[in-house]
């Protein structure tokens, strides 16, 4: 692998950049590996890059049906944290956040890890609590959180709308760790460093099927021929019901589709993430200008990649509400994810009942956050046959037992988390 | 802020409490979901109107709207 | 007047006199950068500064390149500027677009200190290493340096315009439109579509993104019917504008096509500039107007695009599009130069080259890469003193700020032309995007070199050069074909198909992408600085798929989103990978077309109205007695009633919880929902929905219910009175009001339709207030009079009634959330303001008092009653102590799931109170149990605290939390850890009634 | 001050500018009355008072019995969907499966009353005549600011008059209707809303009103 620093940036740039390698092998699929991951996303590539470098499993192939980076890890508004209130999940966030705030050398890719905070703004007393709780839940687990009362919130962002706002700003809850990162550099950064250790990443081969023998998943057909595998895992976001339908399960997840939009670039001006506490919309600012902002699900089942226009409005209402200076800012794209939404808004990180085949799922809209932990967990998973210990509480099965993760309190409706 | 909204696969139906399998037979109705990529079957609930559970047809790929109908018997649309 | 008249023509020395439409009777003054030009009404900002001879307008993203305009439409690239000032600051606006008025004020952007002279230019020094993806190998190391010193600068460098940080001064609205056809476009096939469509009389909508309709007509020369196309264009609107039926909306961008929800027809997304046109909207007028136009049919008439050619210093000011060369001489009659070439790859160039000679611009050369060319062309081109040069292209170009000469390569020869100006013509590209943002993908046209609409959403159809009719004939017949076609399908008895005639045209064409010979710097993505060798490298380094090379290179990334630069770059892409155009891809378009303010998009609901506010109809009283008001969803509720001299809202709600528990006192309730439950079945439903029995209440009694969600966690709670025979009144939590009627409806309509049960809501036509204290009774009997007897054993508690009082039909609820002896009086609403009166009137000797949701919470608090804290959606009917009440005779919502190991287990935290040992410690909600000594970890997290108050019976805060294995505990000693609030308390375990646990005080 | 004395005053939710609405009634009289309004009012809103109004549901299995009641009692054809039929005073709007809204010029609370007796057995009966706020809408440009507030097609051929449609106004659900043109005022529409919502309803009515020029008096 070609080493980036300055230094060959240099060197290169007296040479034109003639001598540039490609960043991943866009391989062609072999007969057989050790385990065949389905989802060329952040999350499949980091289990392959975790497997390959942690667990020295480098037979390993990334099979992905178009090309990588091109399902929800590129269509994401690229938001970090690990401010979670719930046993079940803050441990395993933290570690994400651990993750990336190492990403950089361990990958030697700059994804522009930026910890420039996120506030969750409070609107009541009831909110107030129901933060404070979440964040000495956090501080118990010595993940990093205050408590800002209206003031330190003016102080932070004095263009938020303190004094003519239907429901007034109180306060926020601040993860300083909190942040940003680029979306397409965590992609292709975890493909290079895979790919350099020998993982195969195949691109525009679509799964069609899953080979079964003795009750064992043993491969998968693909538009590019059988591959088979001892392990095939799952890491298909949107698409996991699809793919689980060929191995006759249903899963709790619902596929719904989440906007994201992106303004024209102008001067830097908000500093880190804002989440809105009494509507739905959450706005940061990129390294380029452009405020990425997004709001609420559309809200129904969907495998389109587009959104309606009444959540466009209500997330730009949402905007308006807390920032009245973006009415002449202009919305320059607006995309559609399609999101796994869990019934308890948590994600599954487990065996199947199926011997062979593995899930990693139910991400909800929180995906590109957990980007290196669920890799690191999923690797994991693969390589031993055991839950990581920070997603034990990720299981199939918790359904059934009544051990839900759900941080909203919303209940089994996916759409309301 | 839509005059409908989306309350889930219109699959759903309570199963007998007193089945001896009651237990698995009702997280496999509550929790488990076909998720089609095509014609669904869902219930729309008109929130901002005649507060009708609708039964709506519609294709998961397209957001095409192939039927639609009132989920109960009595009464006319709205 | 007349001098400034004087100034504005020595002003404009790029303006020719016999040409264009702007309004020469109408000057205006403007200022860019400061310095005062002058204008005519129908400029836009790009034609006025270019009549005044400014060519330099603009600085690029990344190098700082010198820019000038490129084109005369919204797809312009580099023509940026910040519009207006101070909380109107507008940035990014393109000139060519802007509409000049009276006043206007504009500058420059990403330069400094001027776009003259810019020091961020040293970047492109350092272009060398600036290349695509450069951020992306370096910046590594040292890690903290990123956060540090790194980013900041980007995050300097970054951006174009400012913004503004002030509130938007100005308003938007929204309007629901509704139509049988909706053309997008007014050029030819757009008016031709609508004409015949608007004579059968169908409702049409018209919308245009330009101030003015015609399109490209507005730009060349060409004659319908013998006619100027002007002429044309004038005659076809004034009988549009004579139809009824027919809308016409310029300065309308149709931004997005859109899913239709449950209606079935099309939803299109529209952006009308209302007000940009002015300084300042007149009072009640929108500064923009967002359109959702609902159409059965959608003619797509969007037009075409002229793509530029890559080759070296193609960026120079002075370098533009054929199209926008014609559209600044004919329609704004300005010269763009004065010494002229043409590159072309086909015959539009030729076009180019007339019109320029039309206007008295001389034409030194003009360059076509095709070997043969139509004679005709070629001799008109050198009659008009023009050399011409087949297989030629332009390889380089010098200049300081501004074009001065090009090097031309062909036929083994190399010259070098003298010109201020270069008009290129690389071809059209259709504007497909509306085709594609409901799925849709376009289609690569080999004879049109160009992608052109594919599979069309239902209910679309697509004419003129959108769809590659590039001759005025071709487009004018589809358009009416298209819009008499929309007509009949609406069900409109279509008369005779309009027809016009006019001349042909030579449309030919040999694509030329990229000019690899050529020397300097390629740009492809002018605003971006994405050059050929930009390119290059992306597909060196196996970025080599469209969405890896946009997202690499951020090519068509930039404002104008890749309207001049996508195909170029796929094209030189396609090369390097000796791939084919379209499969190298095609970039899915998604809306906006082109980009939409925000505040359009929020339309009204802004500020106090970003979301309607439920008023109580004792609200004006309350606000007469100095209420401070509480949000409770959208609903507002007094929370205390503060009085002169207190000096903290403690001791206000202190003195309210007091006075209530030594005498009386009054709350509004009105926010808590009631539902009308009637019906056969009501009964029996009731026993379904809720927990406990409800069959066995008798008319005349309240009973407290709680449900379930399906999944077994608490949904609501709250008290149902059977008011008289099979009536059942239910009434839920403030919060859940909506959400327990939505349930509701479900179990009627979905889960059991066979029953006989009609429910609707209430809550509206009550007006609620809580009678409460041991002196609550007499006030009562004071108030009702004869009108009810309400002793201990004619009126006990949970008792409930209807009667008539003074006429009015009145209820009246024996039900206490307080503790109290307490009642609930419900009037008509219409009365509500008059009863909270004669309550305080009838009660002012008994001291009664207004008390707030902050007293209803302390007192709650007080008794151990649960709310919306411990109603968090994952809590138990037992984790709240009310497991018993869960019958086991009788099936009900939520009874299967409730069985769940997960929810069963006896580990789970459970409700109890929480006293602090150091009777003057503070609580905080929030806080997490920890035992004495456990060291603060997530292992040893025992449960955390729900609600606390300061008790002023009790004299010590009080909180009511969840503990593991909570009601064995009472007694035990633990720590409520809070230190996000800096609160960390030794705190006893005790029973959740605080407060007369006997419930002796209910009973009197 | 004696308990014993008081008169039932009731009070508007109209009956002053509320959250500081721009045109509570009579703040914006008359049209013209506002720098830069039209000087005929394209907008006229009158707020209904007096009126009874109940939910009526039909008892299950009762649709026909229910329908025949009402014409019998009333010599109304029950809407057997989106519609409005009226006589003598006494109007039914169908709101949706099974459910009805009645309203009557007059009676006020005792309508619902009369209702529950007439209709005993075959529907089930609610009084909302203070749950629903009633604003009539009339004038040249009431199309426009209707369609300014609600995603519905208020066009004269495809909401004729009689019809009627529950929707979301800005935010707020309501239920409105189409009466005959009254002549010269052009077309007459009216609107109902909870209550608590009105003076919301009424800041965005006015807003939408204003630039066609906005008159409005309260009863």
């Amino acid at each position: 692998m070609m080493r980036y620093s300055i230094f060959n940036l240099v060197r290169q740039a007296l040479d034109g950049h003639r001598s540039w390698k490609p960043a991943w092998r866009d391989a062609d699929p072999k007969p057989s590996y050790d385990i065949v991951i389905v989802g060329g996303g952040g999350h499949g590539l980091a289990t392959a890059h975790y497997l390959s470098k942690v667990h020295g499993i480098s037979n390993v192939a990334v099979v992905e049906k178009g090309w990588i980076g091109s399902g929800n890890a590129g269509r994401n508004t690229t938001i970090i944290r690990s401010n979670y209130l719930l046993p079940g999940n803050n441990p395993f966030y933290e570690l994400s956040m651990k993750l990336w705030e190492g990403l950089e050398q361990d990958l030697n890719y700059n994804a522009m890890v930026s910890q420039r905070g996120v506030l969750n703004l409070y609107h009541s007393d009831a909110q107030r609590d129901a933060y404070a709780r979440r964040g000495n839940g956090m501080l118990l687990h010595g993940v990093d959180a205050e408590l800002l009362d209206a003031g330190a919130v003016r102080r932070m962002m004095p263009f938020l709308d303190f004094d003519n706002a239907r429901f007034p700003i109180q306060g926020g809850l601040l993860q300083r760790r909190g942040g940003t990162a680029r979306h397409d550099a965590v992609v292709w950064g975890y493909a290079r460093s895979a790919s350099s250790r020998g993982v195969d990443i195949i691109q525009n081969c679509e799964v069609t099927g899953l080979i079964r023998e003795a009750g064992r998943v043993t491969g998968v057909e693909t538009t590019r021929g059988s591959i088979r595998a001892q392990k095939v895992g799952l890491a298909v976001a949107g698409n996991t019901s699809r793919l689980a339908a060929m191995a006759d399960l249903r899963l709790p997840i619902e596929s719904h589709v989440l906007q994201a939009f992106v303004s024209e670039a102008i001067k830097p001006f908000i500093p880190g993430v804002v989440t809105f506490g009494a509507g739905h919309f959450y706005i940061s600012q990129s390294d380029k200008g452009s405020l990425v902002f997004g709001g609420d699900l559309d809200g129904y089942n969907s495998y389109a990649q587009r959104g309606n226009l009444p959540v466009v409005e209500d997330v730009c209402e949402g905007g308006m509400a807390i920032m009245p200076a973006l009415g002449r800012v202009r919305v320059l794209r607006s995309w559609g994810g399609i999101m796994d939404m869990s019934m308890d808004g948590s994600p599954i990180i487990d065996r199947t009942p199926i011997p062979g085949l593995f899930l990693n799922a139910g991400w909800c809209y929180g995906g590109f956050k957990a980007t290196p932990a669920s890799g690191w967990c999923f690797a994991h998973l693969l390589a031993r046959d055991q839950p990581h210990e920070v997603a034990r509480a990720y299981r199939l099965d918790r359904f059934a037992t009544g051990l839900l993760i759900d941080e909203r309190g919303a209940g089994p409706q996916p759409n309301l988390h | 802020m839509s005059e409908f909204s989306y309350r889930g696969d219109a699959a759903f139906q309570r199963p007998d409490a007193a089945a001896a399998d009651a237990g698995s037979r009702y997280v496999e109705a509550v929790y488990l979901r076909t998720n089609p990529a095509g014609p669904h079957e869902e219930l729309w609930y008109h929130l901002f109107g005649c507060r009708s559970w609708i039964k709506v047809r519609r294709d998961t790929r397209t957001h095409e709207i192939l039927a639609v109908r009132a989920a109960d018997a009595g009464g006319s649309g709205s | 007047m007349s001098d400034s008249r004087g100034r504005i023509s020595r002003q404009q020395p790029n303006r020719l006199q016999r040409l264009g439409v702007v309004d020469r009777s109408q000057p205006l003054n403007f200022q860019f950068d400061g310095r005062r030009y002058g204008g005519f009404a129908g400029d836009t900002v790009a034609s006025a500064l270019l009549a005044a001879g400014v060519r330099l307008v603009g600085r690029s993203f990344k190098y700082h390149r010198p820019r000038g305009l490129l084109t005369a439409g919204s797809e312009e690239p580099n023509a940026l500027i910040e519009l207006r000032g101070g909380a109107r600051r507008e940035p990014n606006t393109r000139a060519t677009v802007a509409e000049l008025f009276e006043g206007l004020e504009a500058r420059s952007q990403n330069s400094w200190p001027g776009v003259g002279f810019d020091l961020g230019a040293v970047n492109s020094l350092l272009s060398p290493i600036f290349v695509a993806g450069f951020y992306y190998k370096t910046f590594m190391w040292p890690a903290a340096l990123w956060e540090k010193l790194y980013e900041p600068l980007i995050r300097r460098a970054a951006g174009l315009g400012r913004a503004t940080h002030e509130a938007d001064p100005d308003s938007y609205d929204k309007f629901h439109a509704f139509c049988d056809l909706l053309v997008i476009g007014a050029g030819p096939a757009g008016l031709a579509a609508a004409l015949a469509a608007g004579r059968s009389g169908a409702r049409v909508i018209l919308c245009e993104e330009d101030f003015i309709l015609g399109g490209r007509l507005n730009g060349d020369r060409q004659l319908i019917d013998e006619m100027s196309g002007r002429d044309w264009v004038w005659q076809i609107e004034a009988e549009l504008r004579s139809l009824s039926g027919v809308r016409i909306l310029p300065r309308t961008t149709v931004f997005g096509a859109y899913d239709a929800g449950l209606t079935g027809a099309r939803t299109y997304g529209a952006l009308e500039r209302v007000c940009d046109h002015l300084a300042v909207p007149p009072a009640h007028r929108p500064r923009q107007r967002l359109w959702k136009i609902v159409a059965r049919h959608a003619v797509l008439a969007a037009g075409a695009l002229e793509r530029p050619i890559v080759f070296g210093d193609n960026d120079r000011p002075g370098i533009m599009t054929g199209a926008a060369v014609r559209t600044y001489l004919n329609r704004f009659g300005v010269a763009p130069g004065r010494r002229a070439a043409v590159f072309t790859c086909g015959d539009d160039g030729w076009r180019t080259a007339a019109d320029l000679k039309h206007a008295g611009v001389a034409v030194e050369a003009v360059i076509d890469s095709r070997t043969e060319a139509d004679p005709a062309l070629v001799r008109a081109a050198e009659l008009g003193g023009a050399q011409v040069l087949l297989g030629s292209q332009v390889v380089g170009t010098a200049g300081w700020q501004r074009l001065s000469r090009i090097t031309v390569r062909g036929g083994g020869r190399t010259a070098q032309f003298s010109v201020d100006l270069l008009a290129v013509s690389g071809g059209w590209n259709p504007n497909v995007a509306l085709s594609t943002h409901l799925g849709g993908k376009p289609r690569w046209s080999a004879g049109l070199s160009a992608f052109v609409p594919g599979d069309l959403p239902r209910g679309m159809s697509v004419a003129g050069a959108c769809g590659g009719a590039w001759a005025l004939g071709d487009a004018l017949r589809e358009g009416a074909k298209a819009g008499a076609q929309a007509a009949t399908a609406a069900g409109y008895a279509a008369g005779s198909i309009p027809s016009w005639s006019c001349a042909g045209e030579r449309v030919g064409l040999t694509p030329l992408w990229h000019v690899e010979s050529s020397t300097g710097k390629a740009f492809v993505d002018f605003q971006h600085d994405v050059t050929s060798e930009d390119v290059a490298l992306a597909a060196r380094e196996g970025y080599r798929s469209v969405e890896h090379l946009k997202r690499y290179t951020t090519l068509g990334m930039a404002t104008d989103q890749g309207k001049t630069s996508n195909l170029n770059g796929l094209a030189i892409m396609a090369a390097l990978t000796e791939r084919s155009i379209p499969s190298v891809g095609t970039t899915t378009a998604r809306p906006p077309f082109t980009p939409v303010s925000i505040g359009a998009l929020a339309g009204p609901h802004r500020g106090k109205h970003f979301r309607p506010t439920r008023l109580t109809a004792g609200h004006d009283w309350a606000k007469e007695r100095g209420a401070t008001f509480v949000e409770a969803g959208q609903w507002l509720r007094a929370q205390w009633f503060a009085r002169s001299g207190e000096s903290s809202w403690q001791e206000t709600v202190s003195r309210e919880v007091r006075a209530v528990r030594a005498g009386v006192g009054v709350c509004d309730v009105s926010t808590l929902g009631k539902i009308d439950i009637q019906g056969a079945d009501a009964a029996a439903f009731l026993d379904r929905v809720y927990i406990n029995v409800f069959s066995s209440l008798p008319v005349g009694k309240s009973r407290y219910g709680l449900m379930l969600r399906e999944d077994g966690f608490v949904m609501d709670d709250g008290t149902t009175a059977q008011i008289a025979k099979g009536h059942y009144l239910m009434s839920t939590t403030t919060a859940n009001a909506a959400g327990v009627m939505q349930h509701l409806e479900h179990a009627r309509q979905i889960l059991w339709p066979e029953l006989d049960v009609q429910i609707v809501s209430v809550t509206e036509q009550w007006a609620q207030y809580a009678v409460a204290g041991p002196k609550s009774r007499e006030l009562l009997q004071r108030l009702l009079g004869d009108a009810l007897d309400l002793s201990d054993g004619a009126f006990p508690y949970l008792a409930c009634a209807e009667f008539s009082w003074r006429n009015v039909r009145a209820r009246l609820f024996r039900i206490s959330f307080s503790g109290e002896l307490a009642y609930e009086l419900a009037v008509p609403a219409r009365f509500g303001d008059a009863a909270i009166r004669a309550i305080m009137s009838a009660g002012a000797s008994l001291d009664v008092t207004p008390y707030g949701t902050e007293a209803l919470g302390v007192m709650r608090i007080e008794k151990g009653h649960v709310a919306g804290n411990e109603l968090n959606g994952t809590t138990t009917a037992t984790d709240l102590g009310l497991g018993r009440m869960m019958s086991r005779k009788k099936d009900f919502i939520g009874r299967v799931l409730a069985e769940r190991p997960g929810l069963t287990d006896p580990e789970r935290p459970a409700l109890v109170g929480i006293r602090p040992v150091d009777g003057s410690a503070r609580l905080y909600a929030g806080a997490h149990f920890l035992q004495i000594g456990a060291t603060p970890s997530l292992e040893n997290d025992q449960g955390y605290l729900t609600s606390v108050a300061l008790s002023p019976m009790l004299g010590t805060w009080i909180g009511l939390g969840f503990l593991r294995r909570g009601p064995e505990r009472h007694g035990e000693r633990i720590r409520a850890f809070c230190p996000i609030r800096g609160g960390d308390a030794e705190v006893e375990v005790v029973s959740p009634v605080f407060f007369d646990p006997q419930g002796a005080r209910l009973h009197v | 001050m004696s308990d014993t004395t008081f008169t039932w005053t009731p009070r508007s939710p109209l009956a002053d500018a509320a959250l500081g609405s721009t045109a509570a009634p009579g703040s914006i009289a008359a049209p013209g009355s506002i720098a830069g309004l039209p000087a005929v009012a394209g907008v006229s809103a009158v707020v209904r008072d007096g009126f009874g109004l109940a939910t009526v549901l039909a008892r299950k299995g009762a649709s026909a019995a229910l329908a025949a009641r009402v014409r019998e009692r009333f010599g109304i054809d029950l809407p057997g969907g989106p519609r409005r039929d009226a006589a003598a005073g006494v109007a039914f709007v169908g709101t949706g499966p099974g459910a009805w809204l009645a309203i009557a010029e007059r009676g006020g609370n005792e309508f619902a009353e009369t209702l529950r007796r007439e209709l005993d057995g075959v529907a089930s009966v609610s009084d909302q005549s203070d749950g629903y706020v009633l604003v009539r809408l009339t004038g040249s440009r009431v199309r426009e600011a209707l369609a300014k507030l609600a995603p519905i097609d208020v066009h004269a051929r495809a909401f004729e008059a009689g019809a009627t449609a529950s929707t979301v106004a800005s935010h707020i659900g309501v239920t409105l209707w189409r009466l005959e043109d009254e002549p010269g005022a052009g077309p007459v529409f009216e609107i109902v809303m909870f209550r608590s919502l009105a003076a919301s309803f009424w800041h965005a009515l006015a807003e939408a009103g204003a630039e066609f020029g906005f008159a409005a008096s309260a009863p």
